[in-house]
C-alpha cells in the first residue's frame, strides 16, 4: 500500500481493540455469499470478527491467499462454497475441497494452529447456518489467539 | 611485530577481545561450519576446512536494511555498529575483501559497506590442511598469507602459534602477549607454510585467461561448458569476491540482498527485453566479469581461490576446468565434447 | 559521508500526459538548498523512488540549461512506472543522482547536429535539443528525425511545433507504416529508412540516436553503411536493467564496462570495442 | 551393467536414434560422478555407471532439444512420466535407457533414505533395460525403512514446536534456489516467486519471505514430486526439503490414493477430483 | 491511482440504525486514493444516482464504491448509473454493509468499525479494477421446456405466440400432466379436460412447437443463449409417425393391468394411452409386462395393427439440440402419507387421497362418476374429507401450506353432493386457506348450499369397528370429541417436489431449497428466474400453486425467456479468464480443472526465443468465469478479470494494514 499519501490523509483513527481476532472469509458469490445476505434479511446476529471477501467461486480461493492472509497478520481464515453437487460451475467445489484437503495438512505441519483455519458449505437458502459458523469460526480463532508468527520476534538481518 | 603464544595465551587473548569486541567466530552449527557472535571459547573451531559462507556476510550481508519510509518520511537505518572482531578468517577470504573494497570504497563509496569494514578487526588463521578444491596460491594468495588481516595466527603444531601484526591495531592487540620469535621458530614457519603450500595440487594458469576469453567470446565452448549448468544462485552467493545485489521495497523497507547473474530475470528489463536470456550467456557472464572485465578494469582478478563453487555446485562443474579447457583460439562450433 | 542510496525527497509540480500511456512529471527538490544546488547534464538520469513501491531509473528530459523544475517523461510498463502514473500532483517522491555519463557536448560543440529518436527516446534528446537550443549559436545547423509507432504515440507534440521554427532547424516526423491517421501530412515509414531517405551528409556532423534496440540496431548500420558515418561520429544510449546507478550491483555490466557509470551515452566506436556481447 | 549400458548409447548413436546421450561419467582428474552429454559414439566410452549416480538427469530434458536419450534410474523415470503428465515432453523424441539400481549413497557414502524405501528398482517405463548380472544384494533392512517413517519424530511434535523447529530451518535459507533449478518438475519459465505484480513472496531472504517460498514450493509440488530427494541434497544449508515434499506425498496417498509418477495417463491429483472425496474437515 | 467516490447508504435507516454512516464517509475520505466521500438516505433511488454522476464530473472521479445493501441486488443498478456518468461498467464496487454488517451486528461501534473495514476492502479493490468490455454471443432462437402438465403447454403457447420454436421434453406417454386426471376446476367448477384438451391439441398442432413426449432430458451444457442438451427418447416401440391412434391393438390386448393415471381404481392394458384424450394419441408399450417383450409369446398388437406402427425393436435414442433459454415445468408429486400410520392407509382400502376421488369423480375414470368405497363398490354415503396431511407438519419436515387442498377438498365436497344428493360431506381442518379472487365465497357456498360440515379439528385416529371404518378426531369450536362413522375418507395429501428434482437442479445448475423445491432468483423481485441467468421455472416445481397461478407464472416464465431471444445477441459476462502467454510454460493443468471445456492448447512462436512452444488459451464464450483454473495455475499465467489476483491480494492488504506489517 503506498504509505506516502498519509501526509494528506485525515484519519481518524478508530484503533480496533487489539484482542479482537480479525478472521477473513472468502465466499463464493452464488452459494455463501447469498447464504450470509439470507442470514442478514433474517437479522441473524452473529459477531463482528468476519470480513468478507467475494470471489467467484469457491475454486477461484487460491490455498496462497490463505497464506497471504495469515503472513499479513489476520487471525483467522474462513473459506466457504457451495455444498458438493451445488456448485454452479458444478465441479467448482469439489477442486476447492481437494485444494484445501492438501494444503491444510501442510498448514498443521509447519505449525500453524488448525483453530485458524475453517472451511464450510453454505449454500443459498442457509441464512442460520452461515451465522452458526461464524460463531463456531470465531470462538475457536478466539482460542487460538491473535496472530504473532511474524510479529513477536524482530526479524534479523545481520 | 611477531610473538610466539601458546594455546593457553590464545585463549587468553580471545577472551579478552570478548570482552571488548564482539567476537565473531567459526563454529559448528548442525554441520554447517558457519561464522557466528560467539560468547565462549570452547565454541570456536579450530581446526575446519573453510566456513560455508564467506565473511563477505558480514560486510555485504545477505539481506541489509538502507533505510525505512514511515509517513512519507525516510529514516536511514544507523550505521554505527559496535566494533566487532572476526576471528579464523581464512587469508583466501580476508584478501577476498580486498578486491570488495575495490568495487565499495572506490570513488563513490558504498556507506554500509565503509562502516563496517571501519568498525571490523580480522584476525586470521592460516590453513595448515587446505582441502583438494582449494586453488589459493594460483590467485597471489596462499594458505599462510597475512593481506587483508589486522593479526594473522600461524599454527605451529604441537600447541605453539606464531602470531604476526599486519596492521596498527593488529599490533596493539599482540603488544606485552607471548614470547619473541626466533629463527627456528621462524623456519620451522617457513617449512611448515611451503608443506601446505605443496599441498595444493590445483594449479592454474590465469595468465592465459583474459587473452583466451577475449577471442573466445563467441565460441561454442560455452555452449557445451555451460550444458551441465543449472543456473541455481549457490556459487554466486557462497564466492567471496561476488557482489552482485538487488534493492526491493519490502513492508515500509528498502533492503538490499544478495543476487546472481546466474537467475534469468537478473538482467530482464520490464519491457520484456533480456540481453542475457539464455542460460549460456549467463554462465559466460560468471567468468568474463570475474576474469575478464575486472582484470581489465582493475589488473587483478576477481576471486581468491576458496574453492567454494567447487565444493557446492549441486552438479559438481569444476569452474577451474572450464578455465583450463578455454580453447586458445575460437572454436568453430559442433566440434566433439 | 553522503549515503548514495538516499533518495531526496522531491514534490510532483505538474503531470503532462503525453500519450495514452506516457507522462512527463516535473518535480522540485523538498529542500531549497538541494534545489539550486542540484545540476545535472543533457543525457543523464536519475533513480526515481516510489516508497512502498521501489525504484527504477528515468532520464533526465528537462535541460540544465533551463533551472528550475526537473522533468522526467515515464512510460507506464511495470510495477514502479504504474505507481508513478499513479501518482497525483503535490505528492512526495525520491530522486537520487543524477548518474550516467551525459552527452559529450564538448565534441558536439561547432558541429552539425542530426538527432534520431524513436518513440520514448525523444525524452533524453528532448534535454540535450533544449540545451543547444538555449546555446544555439555554438551549434552548427540541427536537424531532428524522430518517429513513433502511431500519431498518438508522438511526445512532446506542442514543443515539436516550436522546435521546427527556431532558428536552422529541421524537423522530420514520420510514423510507423499502418500507424498514420487522415489528418498526418508527416513521412509514414520506420525511423532509419527515413534516415536513409533524407540522407544527411556527413561531414562535420554527429548523429545522436535514442530509441528502441531494434531502431539503433539499424540506424547504426543504415548510418556506417552508405551514409558514410565514421562510428566516433555516432552517439546512442544503451537500454539495460538498473538497479544501484553506481556500478556496484553489477546488473548493468555489459563488456567491461558499467552502463550506469560509464554510460548510457557511447559513440559507436566505444560499443565496437566493448566486444559483440552487445 | 556398464558395457551393456556403453553399448547401447553406442547403437543409438550409431543409428541416429537420438543425437546426444545424457548420462553419467567421471570427471577426469578427481573421483566425482558427474551429469555429461555425449554427441559422439566414441564418446561413449565417458559414460559410468556406480552408487555415485545421484543426479536425476531428466530435469535437462526441457532444455535439450531434438532427439534425446537419457539415463535413468527407478526414480528418475518417474519425473519423466511426471513431465509426461504435464505435456512437458513428447514421449517419441525421448529414448530412456533404464538402469536397475539398488541404491545411491550420499558423499559420506550412507545409503541415501529414499532408496531404503524405493520401489522401483527396476525402472517402470523403458526403451532399453540394463539389468545386473549379479543378485542385488540385500539392503539390511532397517526398523525406519517404513515408508512415511522420515516424518514421524516431526508429527509427534506439537505444532508450536514444529513452527519453531520449520521457523529455524526457514530462517537458515539463503534463497540461491536450487532446490527449484534442480527440480525436474519445477520447469515454469517464470517461476511465481519474480511475481511483482502481486509480490506473493517476498524476494530477500526475510524470514516471511522464506517461509512463504517454501511453503508456496511445497503446495506447488503437492501430488507431483516423485522424492527424487535432489532438493535437500543440493541445499547448500541442508533445511530438510524432502520431509515438506513427503508430508505432501503422504497426504495425497492416504487421502486420494495416488501416487505421483507411475500413470503418465492419469491426471495429477490436485487438478482431479472425486465425488466421495474427504471432507470430514468441512462445516 | 484511480480517483475513488465513495457513497455511503444509510438506506432509510436499515443501515443508519447501527452504523455511523457519517463517521464512515468521514473515514473513508482517508484511504488511498479516495478523493470524495459522502452519505445519503437512499443511494438507489433517483436522486441517489444523480449524486453519483454529479460528483463524478464534479470531481473527476474514475472509479466508484457504494456502501449500501448486497451486490446481489442493485449491482447491476449501480453499473449501469457508473456507465451512464461515462465511466467503465466495471469501474465500480458496491460494499455490502447492510446484509452482511448493519443488520447482523447491533452494537452501533462494532458495526461501524466493519463498516469501516468492509469500504476499505471495496476501495481497495476498486482501484485494481481493469476496464472490460462486455462481449455478445449469438441466441439460439428456441426455448426447451421440461415438463408437459399446463405450465409447460401454457409457456409453449406463449412462446410459439411469441413466434419463436419450443421443444416440450415429457416423462410420461402423453402431455397433460396432473390437471389431465382432474374432474373439475375450482372456482368456476369448469371441467378441466374441457380447458385443458384444446390447449394440448394447439400445442400438438402448432408447427413452432415439437413434442417428445416418454422422453427425460438427460445433460445439459453450455450457458445461456447456447445451451446444449442431450434429451433422451424412450422407446415407445410404437411408431409415432405411422400409428393414427385408431386403438385397435390396445383393444386386443389380452394383458389387463392397475392403471397408474387412474390411481390404480381402474385398469389399463400392456399397450396403452394414459387416457383417451391423450396428446399424442399415441399408445406405448409397457415393456415389464408386454408377454411380447418377456416371454416371446402373444404379440397381437402387432398383427392386428393396421398401420404395422408396431415395432418390438426400437431402441431408446439420445439426441441433442440447441437452445437459447430453459423453462422448468416440472410440477409436483404427491406427499406419501403412508407414514401417517394413524390413518391407516393400506389398511383400510377406503382410506384414499384427493386424486383416487378426484378420478372417481371424473366421468370419464374408473367408476363411471359414481363415488363407491373401493373396498366393495357400493356408493358411499358418508364421506369425511382430513386437510393438511402432511401439510404444515414440522416433525415430518414439511413446514410449508400446500395451498390448494382446501380450494379441492370444498369442490371435492360439493361434487359429492351433486352426484348424490343424499351423501353427507364432513371436513376436518386446521385453517382454511381461501385466498384467491371468488375463492372465500365458493367455500362459503359449499358450507351453506351444499351443507358440508366443517369440522376444525384434527382426526387421531381412524379404526375399523365391527365392519364400519371410524374416525375420531376433535371440534375445537364446540370442544367435543367427534366419532364418524365414514364410507370414505379422503386426504387432501401435501404437494411436494418431483423425487429427481435435485438431479435436474444439479444438471442445470440451479440451486433447489431444503424442500428439493427449486429456488428462484429473488422471492419479490425475480419470482419466475434462477440465479442461472436462460433457466426460467414455472409452476409447482418451485412452490405449489394451483391451476391459476400456474398458468400466470408459465406466462411470466415465457415472456421473460422470450425476452432473452428477441436479442439478436447476448451480453455476456466480461469476467473471464485471460492468458498472459509470456508466463504459461503449457502444463495446462486449467484445462484439465476447467468444468467448461473453455481451455484448448495452442501453439506459439515464443517472442524472445523464436521457438515454437504450447501455451494454453481461454475461448471466451465458452467461459464462464468460475476461476478455478486461476488456483491450478502455478505461476499465476491465467487470471480471472473481475476476481484478480491483484483485486484479491489488495484486498487482503487493506485488511491487514493495520496489523503491524506496515511498519
Amino acid at each position: 500500500m503506498n504509505d506516502n499519501r498519509s501526509v494528506k490523509e485525515k484519519n481518524l483513527e478508530l484503533k480496533p481493540s487489539p484482542e479482537k481476532v480479525k478472521i477473513a472469509a472468502f465466499l463464493c458469490k452464488w452459494c455463501s455469499y447469498a447464504g450470509a445476505d439470507l442470514a442478514g434479511g433474517s437479522r441473524k446476529k452473529y459477531p463482528p470478527n468476519v470480513i468478507v471477501i467475494r470471489t467467484s467461486c469457491s475454486a477461484r480461493t487460491n490455498p496462497l491467499f490463505v497464506w497471504k492472509s495469515l503472513e499479513k497478520g489476520l487471525d483467522g481464515v474462513l473459506v466457504s462454497g457451495c455444498h458438493p453437487g451445488e456448485c454452479h460451475y458444478s465441479e467448482g467445489n469439489y477442486h476447492t475441497r481437494r485444494n484445501f484437503a492438501v494444503f491444510r495438512k501442510l498448514l498443521e505441519y509447519i505449525g500453524i494452529e488448525p483453530e485458524r483455519f475453517h472451511m464450510s458449505w453454505v449454500s443459498a437458502a442457509e441464512g442460520d447456518k452461515w451465522a452458526q459458523v461464524v460463531k463456531e469460526v470465531v470462538k475457536t480463532v478466539e482460542s487460538a489467539g491473535p496472530n504473532t508468527y511474524f510479529s513477536k520476534k524482530k526479524e534479523d538481518n545481520a | 611485530m611477531k610473538r610466539l603464544l601458546k594455546k593457553e595465551e590464545l585463549n587468553r587473548l580471545l577472551l579478552g577481545l570478548m570482552k571488548e569486541y564482539d567476537v565473531i567466530a567459526p563454529i559448528d552449527e548442525e554441520g554447517l561450519i558457519l561464522f557466528r557472535p560467539v560468547t565462549k571459547v570452547e565454541q570456536v573451531l579450530w581446526d575446519y576446512p573453510n566456513s560455508l559462507k564467506p565473511v563477505k556476510e558480514f560486510f555485504l550481508p545477505p539481506r541489509e536494511v538502507l533505510f525505512q519510509f514511515k509517513r512519507g518520511k525516510v529514516q536511514p537505518a544507523n550505521l554505527s555498529l559496535k566494533k566487532r572482531v572476526i576471528w579464523g578468517v581464512r587469508p583466501c577470504d580476508a584478501r577476498s575483501l580486498l578486491l570488495l573494497d575495490k568495487v565499495f570504497l572506490d570513488s563513490t563509496q558504498d556507506v554500509y559497506y565503509r562502516e563496517k569494514r571501519k568498525s571490523t578487526l580480522l584476525v586470521g588463521l592460516s590453513c595448515n590442511h587446505p582441502e583438494k578444491s582449494c586453488f589459493c596460491t594460483s590467485f597471489a594468495s596462499g594458505p599462510h598469507h597475512k593481506e587483508g588481516m589486522d593479526l594473522l595466527i600461524a599454527d605451529l603444531e604441537e600447541g605453539i602459534f606464531l602470531l604476526e601484526s599486519n596492521s596498527p591495531e593488529g599490533e596493539q592487540l599482540l603488544k606485552g602477549r607471548g614470547k619473541e620469535v626466533n629463527k627456528i621458530d621462524e623456519k620451522i614457519r617457513t617449512k611448515i607454510k611451503e608443506k601446505t603450500e605443496r599441498k595444493i595440487e590445483r594449479k592454474l594458469k590465469p595468465s592465459q585467461f583474459l587473452e583466451r576469453l577475449t577471442n573466445g567470446f563467441d565460441s561454442s565452448y560455452w555452449e557445451k561448458a555451460s550444458r551441465q549448468c543449472i543456473s541455481c544462485g549457490i556459487c554466486r552467493y557462497l564466492c567471496p569476491t561476488c557482489h552482485c545485489f538487488d534493492i526491493a521495497d519490502e513492508e515500509g523497507e528498502r533492503v538490499r540482498f544478495w543476487d546472481g547473474c546466474s537467475f534469468r530475470n537478473f538482467t530482464k528489463m520490464t519491457s520484456g527485453e533480456n540481453p542475457r536470456f539464455g542460460k549460456r550467456e549467463r554462465f559466460k557472464q560468471w567468468y568474463y566479469h570475474k576474469f575478464g572485465y575486472f582484470k581489465e578494469n582493475h589488473g587483478v582478478f576477481l576471486c581468491v581461490g576458496c574453492g567454494r563453487c567447487l565444493r557446492n555446485c549441486p552438479v559438481k562443474i569444476d569452474f577451474s576446468e572450464v578455465l583450463q579447457q578455454l580453447p586458445a583460439q575460437a572454436q568453430t562450433p559442433a566440434r566433439e565434447g | 559521508m553522503e549515503n548514495i542510496y538516499l533518495p531526496h525527497s522531491a514534490i510532483v509540480k505538474e503531470i503532462i500526459s503525453e500519450t495514452a500511456d506516457i507522462k512527463t512529471f516535473r518535480l522540485t527538490f523538498e529542500d531549497e538548498r538541494l534545489q539550486k544546488s542540484f545540476t545535472y547534464l543533457a543525457g543523464q538520469f536519475v533513480e526515481f523512488s516510489v516508497y512502498g513501491v521501489g525504484e527504477a531509473p528515468f532520464c533526465l528530459a528537462s535541460s540544465p540549461t533551463r533551472p528550475g523544475q526537473i522533468e522526467c517523461t515515464i512510460k507506464k510498463m511495470g510495477k514502479v512506472t504504474q505507481a508513478i502514473h499513479d501518482l497525483e500532483v503535490g505528492d512526495q517522491v525520491g530522486i537520487r543522482g543524477p548518474y550516467g555519463n551525459g552527452f559529450p557536448l564538448k565534441e558536439l560543440r561547432g558541429k552539425n547536429l542530426v538527432l534520431v529518436g524513436g518513440g520514448i527516446g525523444l525524452a533524453p534528446l528532448r534535454s540535450l535539443i533544449q540545451n543547444v537550443l538555449d546555446k544555439r549559436d555554438e551549434y552548427g545547423d540541427v536537424l531532428i528525425i524522430y518517429g513513433a509507432k502511431s500519431t498518438e504515440e508522438l511526445v512532446y507534440q506542442k514543443e515539436l511545433e516550436e522546435w521546427e521554427n527556431s532558428p536552422r532547424v529541421k524537423m522530420v516526423l514520420t510514423v510507423d507504416p499502418g500507424g498514420e491517421d487522415q489528418k498526418w501530412q508527416g513521412e509514414i515509414g520506420f525511423v532509419p529508412t527515413i534516415l536513409e531517405k533524407v540522407n544527411p551528409s556527413p561531414d562535420n556532423r554527429m548523429l545522436i540516436t535514442c530509441g528502441p534496440p531494434i531502431m539503433i540496431r539499424y540506424v547504426l548500420l543504415g548510418a556506417t553503411g552508405e551514409m558514410g558515418y565514421r562510428p566516433q561520429q555516432i552517439i546512442t544510449t544503451l537500454e539495460m536493467k538498473m538497479k544501484c546507478g553506481l556500478g556496484k550491483c553489477g546488473r548493468c555490466n555489459i563488456g567491461r564496462v558499467y552502463i550506469c557509470k560509464d554510460g548510457p551515452v557511447f559513440t559507436y566506436q566505444q560499443l565496437k570495442d566493448l566486444g559483440n556481447e552487445f | 551393467m556398464l558395457e551393456q549400458l556403453r553399448k547401447k548409447a553406442k547403437e543409438l548413436l550409431k543409428n541416429k536414434e537420438v543425437e546426444v546421450i545424457i548420462g553419467y561419467q567421471k570427471s577426469n582428474n578427481n573421483s566425482f560422478t558427474t551429469p555429461c552429454f555425449i554427441e559422439s559414439e566414441d564418446g561413449v566410452d565417458r559414460l559410468t555407471w556406480d552408487e555415485h549416480c545421484v543426479y536425476n538427469l531428466s530435469l535437462y530434458l526441457k532444455e535439450v532439444k531434438g532427439k534425446v536419450g537419457i539415463v535413468a534410474k527407478g526414480c528418475d523415470v518417474k519425473s519423466i512420466v511426471a513431465l509426461m503428465q504435464e505435456n512437458q515432453i513428447d514421449r517419441d523424441r525421448i529414448k530412456i535407457i533404464a538402469l536397475e539400481c539398488q541404491a545411491q549413497v550420499d558423499q559420506e557414502g550412507q545409503i541415501l533414505e529414499k532408496c531404503r524405501t524405493c520401489q522401483v528398482h527396476i525402472p517402470g517405463m523403458y526403451d532399453e533395460l540394463v539389468r545386473s548380472k549379479t543378485s542385488p544384494s540385500k539392503i539390511e533392512s532397517k526398523e525406519s525403512d517404513k515408508e512415511y517413517s522420515v516424518l514421524e519424530e516431526l508429527e509427534a511434535k506439537s505444532t508450536p514446536e514444529r513452527w519453531q523447529f520449520w521457523q529455524r530451518q526457514f530462517e537458515k535459507c539463503i534463497r540461491c534456489y536450487a532446490c527449484r533449478q534442480v527440480c525436474p518438475l519445477c520447469y515454469c519459465s517464470e517461476c511465481i516467486s519474480e511475481k511483482t505484480a502481486p509480490q506473493w513472496i517476498l524476494p530477500s531472504p526475510s524470514l516471511k519471505g522464506n517461509t512463504t517460498w517454501n511453503i508456496v514450493r511445497a503446495f506447488h509440488l503437492a501430488g507431483r514430486c516423485i522424492d527424487c530427494g535432489e532438493c535437500e541434497r543440493v541445499c547448500p544449508v541442508n533445511i530438510p526439503l524432502r520431509r515438506l515434499n513427503k508430508k505432501m506425498e503422504k497426504e495425497i496417498q492416504t487421502m486420494f490414493n495416488y501416487v505421483p509418477g507411475l500413470d503418465s495417463k492419469k491426471k495429477p491429483p490436485l487438478v482431479d477430483f472425486r465425488v466421495d472425496d474427504p471432507q470430514e474437515f468441512i462445516r | 491511482m484511480a480517483r475513488i467516490g465513495v457513497f455511503v447508504c444509510h438506506c432509510g435507516t436499515n443501515i443508519s440504525a447501527t452504523v455511523d454512516v457519517k463517521k464512515v464517509a468521514e473515514i473513508a475520505k482517508g484511504f488511498p486514493g479516495v478523493k470524495f466521500a459522502t452519505d445519503y438516505r437512499y443511494m438507489c433511488s433517483e436522486p441517489g444516482q444523480d449524486l453519483i454522476q454529479k460528483m463524478v464530473k464534479e470531481h473527476n472521479l474514475t472509479r466508484i464504491v457504494v456502501a449500501a445493501c448486497s451486490p446481489s441486488l442493485h449491482e447491476k443498478t449501480f453499473r449501469t448509473c457508473t456507465q451512464n456518468a461515462g465511466l467503465n461498467p466495471y469501474f465500480f464496487e458496491m460494499a455490502n454493509i447492510r446484509e452482511q454488517c448493519s443488520w447482523v451486528h447491533d452494537d452501533r461501534e462494532e458495526a461501524t468499525l466493519k463498516a469501516i473495514d468492509i469500504v476499505k476492502l471495496a476501495t481497495a479493490k476498486v482501484g485494481k479494477n481493469n476496464p472490460l468490455q462486455t462481449t455478445f454471443i449469438p441466441v439460439e432462437k428456441k426455448v426447451l421446456i421440461i415438463g408437459g402438465g399446463i405450465s409447460g403447454i401454457q409457456a409453449a403457447i406463449d412462446v410459439a405466440f411469441n413466434g419463436f420454436k419450443a421443444v416440450i421434453v415429457e416423462r410420461e406417454p402423453s402431455i397433460g400432466g396432473r390437471m389431465a386426471m382432474f374432474d373439475k376446476t375450482f372456482p368456476t367448477l369448469d371441467c378441466a379436460a374441457c380447458i385443458l384438451t384444446p390447449k394440448m391439441v394447439e400445442v400438438n398442432q402448432s408447427d413452432l412447437i415439437k413434442l417428445y413426449t416418454y422422453s427425460e432430458v438427460e445433460e445439459v451444457s453450455g450457458y445461456v443463449g447456447n445451451f446444449k442438451v442431450k434429451i433422451r427418447r424412450k422407446a415407445r416401440l410404437v411408431d409415432e409417425n405411422k400409428c393414427n391412434g385408431c386403438g385397435t391393438c390396445w383393444q386386443r390386448c389380452p394383458v389387463r393391468l392397475p392403471s397408474e393415471f387412474d390411481m390404480n381404481l381402474g385398469k389399463r392394458k400392456a399397450i396403452y394411452v394414459p387416457f383417451p384424450q391423450a396428446v399424442p394419441n399415441v399408445p406405448v408399450i409397457d415393456q415389464k409386462h408386454c408377454l411380447y417383450i418377456n416371454k416371446k409369446k402373444c404379440g397381437i398388437c402387432k398383427k392386428v395393427c393396421p398401420f404395422e406402427a408396431i415395432d418390438y425393436e426400437q431402441e431408446d435414442e439420445v439426441i441433442e439440440e440447441q437452445f437459447g433459454a430453459i423453462i422448468v415445468a416440472t410440477g409436483f408429486t404427491m406427499f406419501d402419507h403412508s407414514i401417517y400410520g394413524e390413518y391407516g392407509y393400506g389398511k383400510y382400502k377406503n382410506v384414499t387421497t384427493g386424486l383416487h376421488f378426484e378420478r372417481m369423480l371424473n366421468s370419464s375414470g374408473p367408476t363411471g362418476g359414481k363415488i363407491v368405497r373401493p373396498s366393495d363398490g357400493k356408493e358411499a354415503k358418508k364421506v369425511v374429507f382430513i386437510q393438511c396431511v402432511g401439510s404444515r407438519d414440522e416433525a415430518r419436515g414439511m413446514p410449508y401450506c400446500s395451498r390448494l387442498c382446501c380450494m379441492y377438498t370444498a369442490k371435492q365436497a360439493l361434487l359429492l353432493k351433486e352426484h348424490n344428493p343424499e351423501a353427507e360431506a364432513y371436513v376436518f381442518y386446521i385453517d382454511i386457506r381461501a385466498a384467491g379472487k371468488n375463492y372465500e365465497e365458493f367455500v362459503e357456498r359449499v358450507q351453506d348450499e351444499y351443507g358440508a360440515t366443517y369440522l376444525r379439528g384434527r382426526v387421531s385416529k381412524i379404526f375399523q369397528r365391527n365392519g364400519r371404518l371410524m374416525v375420531r378426531g376433535c371440534d375445537t369450536l364446540s370442544g367435543t370429541q367427534i366419532e364418524i362413522d365414514a364410507d370414505l375418507v379422503v386426504l387432501a395429501t401435501a404437494l411436494i417436489a418431483r423425487p429427481d428434482a435435485i438431479k435436474l437442479a444439479q444438471m442445470l445448475h440451479i440451486p433447489y431449497d431444503q424442500n428439493r423445491l427449486f429456488t428462484e432468483a429473488h422471492p419479490k423481485l425475480a419470482p419466475v428466474e434462477t440465479v442461472t441467468t436462460g433457466v426460467f421455472l414455472t409452476g409447482a416445481c418451485q412452490s405449489p400453486k394451483d391451476i391459476p397461478d400456474t398458468v400466470a407464472t408459465a406466462s411470466a416464465a415465457s415472456v421473460k425467456a422470450c425476452g432473452l431471444l428477441s436479442h439478436e445477441k447476448l451480453p455476456i459476462d466480461p469476467q473471464i479468464a485471460r492468458v498472459d502467454v509470456e508466463i504459461c510454460s503449457g502444463c495446462l493443468a486449467c484445462k484439465e480443472v476447467c468444468p467448461f471445456g473453455a481451455i484448448e492448447k495452442e501453439e506459439i512462436v515464443d517472442r524472445v526465443t523464436q521457438q515454437k512452444r504450447w501455451v494454453a488459451k481461454v475461448a471466451p464464450s465458452l467461459c464462464n468465469g468460475c476461476g478455478a483454473c486461476n488456483t491450478a495455475c502455478r505461476p499465476g499465467a491465467i487470471d480471472l478479470d473481475g476476481f484478480t489476483e491483484e483485486q484479491i491480494f489488495g484486498q487482503i492488504e487493506s485488511l491487514t494494514a493495520d496489523k503491524g506489517n506496515e511498519r
